[in-house]
Parts: structure tokens; C-alpha cells; sequence
């Protein structure tokens, strides 16, 4: 569901990352894609050291608690694999960016950026004026991704979503997109929601897959824990463009899909 | 100070956490806010409310956690709202008595940068970037920053301007509107610099034990000024100390054994 | 914490409705209040009713399912017991104006109004532009509130709130607020929130008290259901002003509180 | 047409839910949406999404709400979310299929009175008011409308324009960027009207059983266009009246034994 050139939200705030389908628009290597994403994390220096990225639109680029994410600075800072255009703004305003989108506005507001020099770089943030108290309130152009991809819990059979925890801007992000996949944990016969939790019902959803751990290395909770300890090596496998690319081409490129990649990093501790 | 029993960074960790209130709302950073705001919680400021913008409201880790949303955070708040209402009803609103922010440069009137050194378009170092900082600095009623003390990080003019202080200094912050009062402290690994009330302008008011003014002067980028009363901070206590060290070894041995 | 001439909100779309509130500020005779609230339903027909009303900020104004709100139409076509201004909305407005209010904005932006007389008698909606594409969009001004008063299920003894089932637009209208009151059904020692429920944390929240069967006659899911033949009755008691009074005088003046109010209904019922 | 089996109300909200496609999601007002909405639910279109404006979505009621958000609504709902979501995420998000609402005046281009009756300072009548109308009308892809036909509600001028159908007709409304399509039927007691498809003007294009064209001209305030192929509604199946019967008989026994 995904193309050469679209514009693609891979949500998903530190919790229920969609680590599997970012893996697997790797393999499908895809090409020249617009990347949004709040905090692009590690499935984000995958996707650009790969090659996949034209754009990114993102507000913090980090290896949280770690340090960079040296695939992306690599591109940024020396075009490789290839120049990475930015459209840089804060969480704020990808926030109601996200929010704008989900709500079909063409734009949201926020008491943001006043001050800052992000304006001056990303022609997206503009000023307008409150039509009642004449106050200075930032703008941004709503997000509508092409394709949205978020990582949940659960689904029942009918389709129906349910995550819960850390739940970041992804019902947000399905709602903006044109089309949606959601991954799962585990599809279940009862959904079993608590009143008032974050349910996609069935009909606003593109697709869902059940990927048992597609959220690895970040966590599903009720599932299994952030793997903080991958984090931190990450920046030693990213750190250079030869141990990145043995590492994509060993554990992605070379297995057939996620079961594979996790069976293939356990190998490798095991050999290590 | 090999001998003072402590570290500058646990020094720095500690001066920044007595600077809680108990009973504040807080808006935290990953890294040492995350450290010093845990540290306040688990000694002086118990009733602290811990507030993460992965969207987790009061939470009480056990250890630090590595992202801002760890699966603990979420576990143990008393709240978990998404992060579209995060930014839009508990920062923006106007709620948050504290943020306390990081920073990679700061200039004398503490505006602040974490998005790149040298161009923005060709940078020499390309660093994370904003995050929830630019409104964090606008929003919450008071800021705190803490960082390490030395030229490349005091510098007499930013790189890129991520998140605002007190602008051009004197009245220029509340010409623009910004909703907060802005950075009231900036704590480092030498000392405590305060705004001037008037100026806005940085001045170093208390230096932390075994620091000279000199060094801390030497150590900026900018021609810093020296309050003419300056204090010292008082050293670590025992306790605080204790605490800080179980809490970074339960921290180390919680984020090791996984992979 | 209510004062006259505030500006008060009593929230709950159809659930959570805080009666018992609503009965104590008739009880403490406030006066010249402006009255928010999307759907005036039997509490604000019965401030109004009784005279505590100067003006009403609403979007819809009647008894759901029976017909009109007697009070309220008295007032606004015959000035009964006084003049009552008139700040009328559509829902979607009222529920942006609350969102803005608890985002600390100036003002809330929606697609609404178009093409509808509601901007001609209401100069409280204004049309912007879209910074990015030119679209016309409607613009509220923030819900302010110096009081809101809401019902919620339970609070812990630390002053944390739950609530849960249909809870409208509580949550925004306490946040977008000056002061709040939150009354309960009940008092706990631990909330046993569900992940991500509606929870109001002790410190937004300004005071907190349980009455017992507080949103009655509507209803506290998990606690008691709507009393939809109350809801009927009611178009007979509030048709004429000598019957609205007498119900008045009798269950709510002549009570100390809203459990001598629960104990008069039920003794008139008996005695029928 | 005491004789026919069933009342006037009966082939309305028959004839309004047979318009219901299975699969679509539909925003319910009360009354004879809420009941004809269910009626569709319970015969042919069992997997109708219905939605009340009180946050209840993909609910399942077995008797017919008296308010928009009673507690079986939320009790069956597949997600249950706050106002101000329901409002922006879901209608204004442009996800709802189909709108269903009632009028106390409509005029010839299905614009839509639900506020006053006279002028709107001094009113004969006041009204509910606007409610969740306006933004249905503008968003839902597709609006029905349904209501009783007489000359007090079909009006050749509306005293107030509450929510929008086909503005002055033509491509009125598409010029004033309404994200929907606007009302495609106007269910009465007596027929079916559906807009032209140049003019927009209502136009009788179906007489329920026993109802005269001439009938339905006298009791509207217009002089209404008839179609020249005039259709007749097929009359109430055993299995609608049954089902309906039961449903309303369901609802007047839990909506009474509680005062």
C-alpha cells in the first residue's frame, strides 16, 4: 500500500513503533518517499540510511537518551545516501498538524514558535491573528499523509483496534491519512475495551496485519518491554556507513519478513 | 575535584533538583531534568507531579527512564492523554508550573539551541532539534535549564535560536507575548546563573564548591557578569547523594540486560 | 464558589448532569449569572425558571425526546422571570469554543456556520481565512468560564477524578475554566483508572465533593440510569409558572440539600 | 388510512429507513432518525455504523434512545469519545456517510429551520435550536432529512436558515464550499421529495399508498414540482411493521416504569 513518492507517517510516540512495517517498505525498496513522524527514532535512520527518503518532516531526530541518530545526520550533514530535504518543526505544531488533518482543516493553530527561528527555515509556519483579541498565533498546514502505519495492541476479527498506554498522535495520524495500516500483537475474538479507550473502529482502517513483536525495539505495553539495551547499540551499528549497511542487509534486506529479522538478531547474539 | 566525595555532574544533577518546589507541576526532559526532577520527587519534593510529553501526567518511575516514554512512565501515572492534548490543554494551557530544558548552546539572555551547530542548511553538526522545547520555553510558568559549563556551549551568539528566553533581554520576552515568565535559572556543573531582574542578562550568582569565578568566567563565551554577593552552593548531603547514586544504578542495571 | 454575575458552566451531554449543584446555586438565590452550557436540558430550565439567569450561552435548547424547556422559552418570549439574553451557537461551535478555552487559545477554529443565520444574530462568529489555501472557516471565541461545575463517578481521597461513558465536553469545560467543582457519586481510596480514561488530576480541580445520586434525573453510568419518565413528567410540572414554582418552592427551596431534595420528590410520589 | 395496517408515522420512518444502505455510518439525531435508523439496523442493514452526537459510536441499542447519549448507547458502542472529538475528528473529519436529520420548516431547497418561528428577537415560538444540524448538514457525504407535510413546515421562506441543504439552489451550494453533498431526500408522511438534479428544487417523486399527488401540492407553502413519473412507495412489509412495532413497544416500556 505503499508507492514510490508518497507522503508516509510512521507514528507511534517511544511506544508501538511499527518497526515490522518500516522493515518491510525496506525490502520493498521503495524509493523517494516524504517521511513525517513526531520523533523519527531509529526506524526513521533505517528507512533514510536505506535510501528510501526524499523528505523528512519531523520535529525532534534523536536516539532518545542515547544521541544522535547518525544515519540521518549522515544525510543531512553529507548527502548520504542521498540529500535529505527537511521540513522541520516543533512537537507542538506537528501536533496540531496532526490534529488539523484527523479534523479535515486545512490548517492548525497554536501559541507556538514565537521567537524561534523555525520560521525562518520552513516557510510552513506562518502567524495569523486572532479575528477577537488581535493576538499572534502560529499556523501550520494540516498533514495529510498518503499512508499512515501504526502499531497496536490488539484488533478483533472484524478489524476493529484497540491500544492503549503511550498512545502519541496515532489515532491522529490514521485519521489524516488517505489510506491506513494498522499492525497488531495479536487478533483476538472480543476486543474487550474499557470504556473511553482508543478504539479504531474497523471502517476508518485501511488494513490490519498481525505482527507478533512488530514494535521491536520499542514496546507494546502488556506485551513486552522497551528494549533499551537495542537503543544503545543502535548507535554503534548506525555509527558508520559500513556496519549500517551489513546490518540492514543481514537482518532486512536478507530475511523475508520480521519473524525472520528477529530470528536473524538472535543468531547474531548467539554468535556474538 | 577528585577528592570533594562527588562529581560536578552530581553536583550539577543536585543544585538543580533543590530548585523544585514541592508540590510543583513539571514538565520534563530526557537526560538530566529527568535525573534532577526524580531526584526532587524521591527527597525534598515528594508531591511533585512528573509530566512527560509522551503524554504520561504524575508519573513515578522507578528508574530513569531512557525515552521520554517509557512503558514505566505510562504504567505509573495518573494520567495518560494523547499528545495532541499534551501539547494543547496541559502545556499550552498554561498549567505547568516548571519546565526544565537542556540545551546544546545557550547565550547570555538563555535563549536556547538544540538544532544545529554552524548553518542550518549545510550544519557542521546537525543535533536533534525542537522537540517539545520551543513551547515548552514559551508556556510553562517558569523554566529551568541545566548544562554543562564551557565555551562551545555559552557562546556569545546562537547557532540557531530553538527556544526562546528572554529574547533581547530587558522587556523584549513580554513584548513578544510569550504566555511564561521564562528561564529563571540556568544550572551547570560550575555554578548558578540567575537573569538579571532588569537586564535579563545571565549573571553568575552562586558558585558550587571548590569553583573559582574565574574559571567559571574563562568558561563562557560571552563577557559574563559576576554578582557582586556571590554565594556557594551548599555541597551534596549525604542523602542526596545516596539517593542520586541508587537511583542511577538502578537506572543502568534496568537498561542493560535486554538486548 | 459561585458568585453572582459569574460566568458558569454545568456540563454532562445528557449524562453526568450535576443537578445537585445546579440545585444549590438556586437555593443560594444567585443572581444575573451567564449560563453556559450546549444543551440547557432540566438544570438551566430550572435556573432559569427561577430568576438566577440574566443570559445563556447554548446550542441546544430543549427537553431531548419530550419537546420544549418550558422556562427557558417563557423567559426568552415573554421576559419571564426576567429578560434573558441569548448567545446561541450550533454544538459544533460550542465544543470548539471549550477546546480552545482549555488550550489556553483565543479562539477555536472550525468548518461550521456556513451558509446558516447563525452569524447574524450572533457576533460571536466570525469567518477567517486559511493562511495556506484561502478556505473560509468559522472562528469562536475561547469558553472562559469563572466556574464550571461538573458530576463524575468517582474521586480518590487525594482529590483525583474519574469519569467514563458519554463525557462530553466535561473535561474541556473544567481546563477552559478560572475555578472548578466536581461533584461524585463517590469517594475511594484507589481510582483503579483504566489506561487512558478520562481522569482529572486533583490539581487542575478546585474542589471536589460527593452527593450521592448527584446527576439525577439524569444518569451515572455504572450507578444509576437516566430517569426518562422524570425527563417526561417534567414537560407537566415546568408547562405552567404556578406549577414550576410550586415544584420549585417545595423540592429545592424547601430542602437543605440534594438528598432532602431526593427525599421530598419521593414523598410526593407516594402520597400521588 | 385507517385501513391500510399501518399509520402515516409508521410508512415515514419506514420509508426514511429503507434509504439507509447496510454498511453506511449514519449520525442520528432523536426521534424519527434514531427510530428509523434503527428500524434499518434491525432489518436490512445490519451493519449499519450508527452515531450519536453524544460520542457514542457504532452503538447498538435495543430500545430507542430518549436522548442522544442514554446509557445503553455508550454501553454498546463499539468506541465512545468526547464531544469536541465527535464533533472535529468524526463529522467535520468527513468520514460520515450519511446525516439524518428533522426540521420544523424546510424550504424548496431543503434548507432546513430548527431555531425560531417569527423573528428571532421576539419569537412566537422558540426552538431547540441548531444542535449538532448545521455541521451534519455541511459535512455528512450525504444528508436525508425526514418530517410531517403541512403548509406550517413546508414554507416558501424560512423564518431562520439553521442548517444548510441546497442554499439557493443550482450550485449554490458547492460555490459556498459545503464539504457534503447536502439533503439527496425529504421523507414526509405523505411521499418522497429528492432535489433535481440541475435546480436542486425539491420535487415530489414518490407518493406513499393511498396519498394523492394534488395532496401533497396542498400541503406544502411552495408551488411544488411532482415528477412526471410519479412512483409509488412500496407499502410497509410485514417484517418493517413487526419489527418496528416491537422496537417502539421495547421503548415505551423501559422509557416509563421510573419516575
Amino acid at each position: 500500500m505503499v508507492r514510490d513518492g508518497d507522503t508516509v507517517a510512521l507514528e507511534g510516540f517511544t511506544h508501538l513503533i511499527p518497526f515490522a512495517a518500516g522493515h518491510e517498505i525496506i525490502r520493498q525498496r521503495r524509493r523517494n518517499l516524504t517521511l513525517i513522524r513526531m520523533t523519527p527514532d531509529l526506524i526513521y535512520d533505517q528507512l533514510i540510511g536505506a535510501g528510501c527518503a526524499a523528505k523528512l518532516v519531523f520535529s525532534w531526530g534523536g536516539n532518545p537518551g542515547v544521541g544522535s541518530l547518525h544515519r540521518l545526520r549522515d544525510a543531512v550533514e553529507n548527502d548520504w545516501p542521498a540529500p535529505l530535504a527537511l521540513e522541520e518543526h516543533a512537537h507542538a505544531g506537528m501536533a496540531a498538524a496532526y490534529a488539523a488533518g484527523a479534523s479535515h482543516l486545512p490548517f492548525g493553530v497554536l501559541r507556538g514558535y514565537l521567537g524561534t527561528d523555525l520560521p525562518k527555515y520552513n516557510p510552513k509556519i506562518k502567524f495569523i491573528e486572532c479575528p477577537f483579541t488581535g493576538e499572534k498565533l502560529a499556523a501550520v498546514p494540516a498533514h495529510r499523509p498518503d499512508v499512515t502505519v501504526v502499531h497496536a495492541q490488539k484488533a478483533d476479527r472484524k478489524g476493529n483496534v484497540l491500544m492503549w498506554g503511550v498512545v502519541g498522535v496515532q489515532k491522529e495520524a490514521v485519521l489524516a491519512a488517505k489510506r491506513s495500516i494498522v499492525t497488531v500483537e495479536e487478533i483476538v475474538d472480543r476486543l474487550d475495551a474499557p470504556p473511553n479507550a482508543v478504539v479504531l473502529p474497523s471502517w476508518v482502517v485501511g488494513a490490519v496485519c498481525a505482527v507478533k513483536g512488530g514494535a521491536f525495539p520499542s514496546y507494546a505495553q502488556g506485551y513486552y518491554p522497551r528494549n533499551n539495551a537495542f537503543y544503545k547499540q543502535w548507535d554503534g551499528i548506525a555509527r558508520e556507513r559500513e556496519g549500517f549497511q551489513q546490518w540492514i542487509e543481514r537482518h532486512v534486506m536478507g530475511t523475508k519478513d520480521f519473524d525472520g529479522f528477529q530470528r536473524s538478531l538472535e543468531a547474531a547474539v548467539k554468535h556474538a | 575535584m577528585p577528592d570533594a566525595g562527588y562529581s560536578s555532574d552530581e553536583m550539577m544533577t543536585i543544585a538543580a533538583a533543590r530548585m523544585i518546589r514541592n508540590g510543583a507541576s513539571l514538565f520534563v526532559g530526557i537526560g538530566l531534568p529527568s535525573a534532577a526532577a526524580n531526584l526532587a520527587r524521591l527527597t525534598h519534593a515528594p508531591e511533585t507531579v512528573l509530566i512527560y510529553e509522551s503524554g504520561t501526567i504524575g508519573t513515578k518511575p522507578s528508574v530513569l527512564p531512557l525515552s521520554i516514554g517509557d512503558g514505566e512512565l505510562s504504567e505509573t501515572a495518573e494520567s495518560v492523554v494523547s499528545v495532541p492534548e499534551m501539547f494543547a490543554y496541559w502545556l499550552q494551557g498554561g498549567r505547568i508550573d516548571l519546565g526544565f530544558l537542556g540545551a546544546a548552546q545557550i547565550d547570555r539572555f538563555a535563549n536556547i539551541n538544540t538544532t544545529v551547530i554552524g548553518d542550518y542548511r549545510k550544519p557542521s553538526t546537525r543535533l536533534p532539534g525542537a522537540g517539545g522545547a520551543p513551547e515548552i520555553a514559551a508556556s510553562c510558568k517558569e523554566v529551568l535549564i541545566a548544562l554543562r559549563h564551557n565555551k562551545r556551549a555559552f557562546v556569545n551568539k546562537l547557532d540557531f535560536l530553538t527556544s526562546s528566553g528572554h529574547m533581547e533581554g530587558g522587556d523584549s520576552r513580554e513584548r513578544m507575548k510569550l504566555p511564561g515568565k521564562g528561564p529563571t535559572a540556568v544550572i551547570t556543573d560550575l555554578g548558578i546563573l540567575t537573569p538579571d531582574p532588569v537586564t535579563r542578562e545571565l549573571t553568575l550568582t552562586s558558585l558550587h564548591p571548590g569553583v573559582t569565578a574565574e574559571k567559571v568566567v574563562e568558561s563562557t563565551g560571552w563577557p559574563l557578569k559576576v554578582a557582586p554577593k556571590l554565594e556557594t552552593t551548599a555541597p551534596p548531603s549525604e542523602t542526596e547523594l545516596r539517593v542520586l547514586r541508587d537511583l542511577n544504578e538502578r537506572t543502568k542495571r534496568a537498561h542493560a540486560g535486554q538486548a
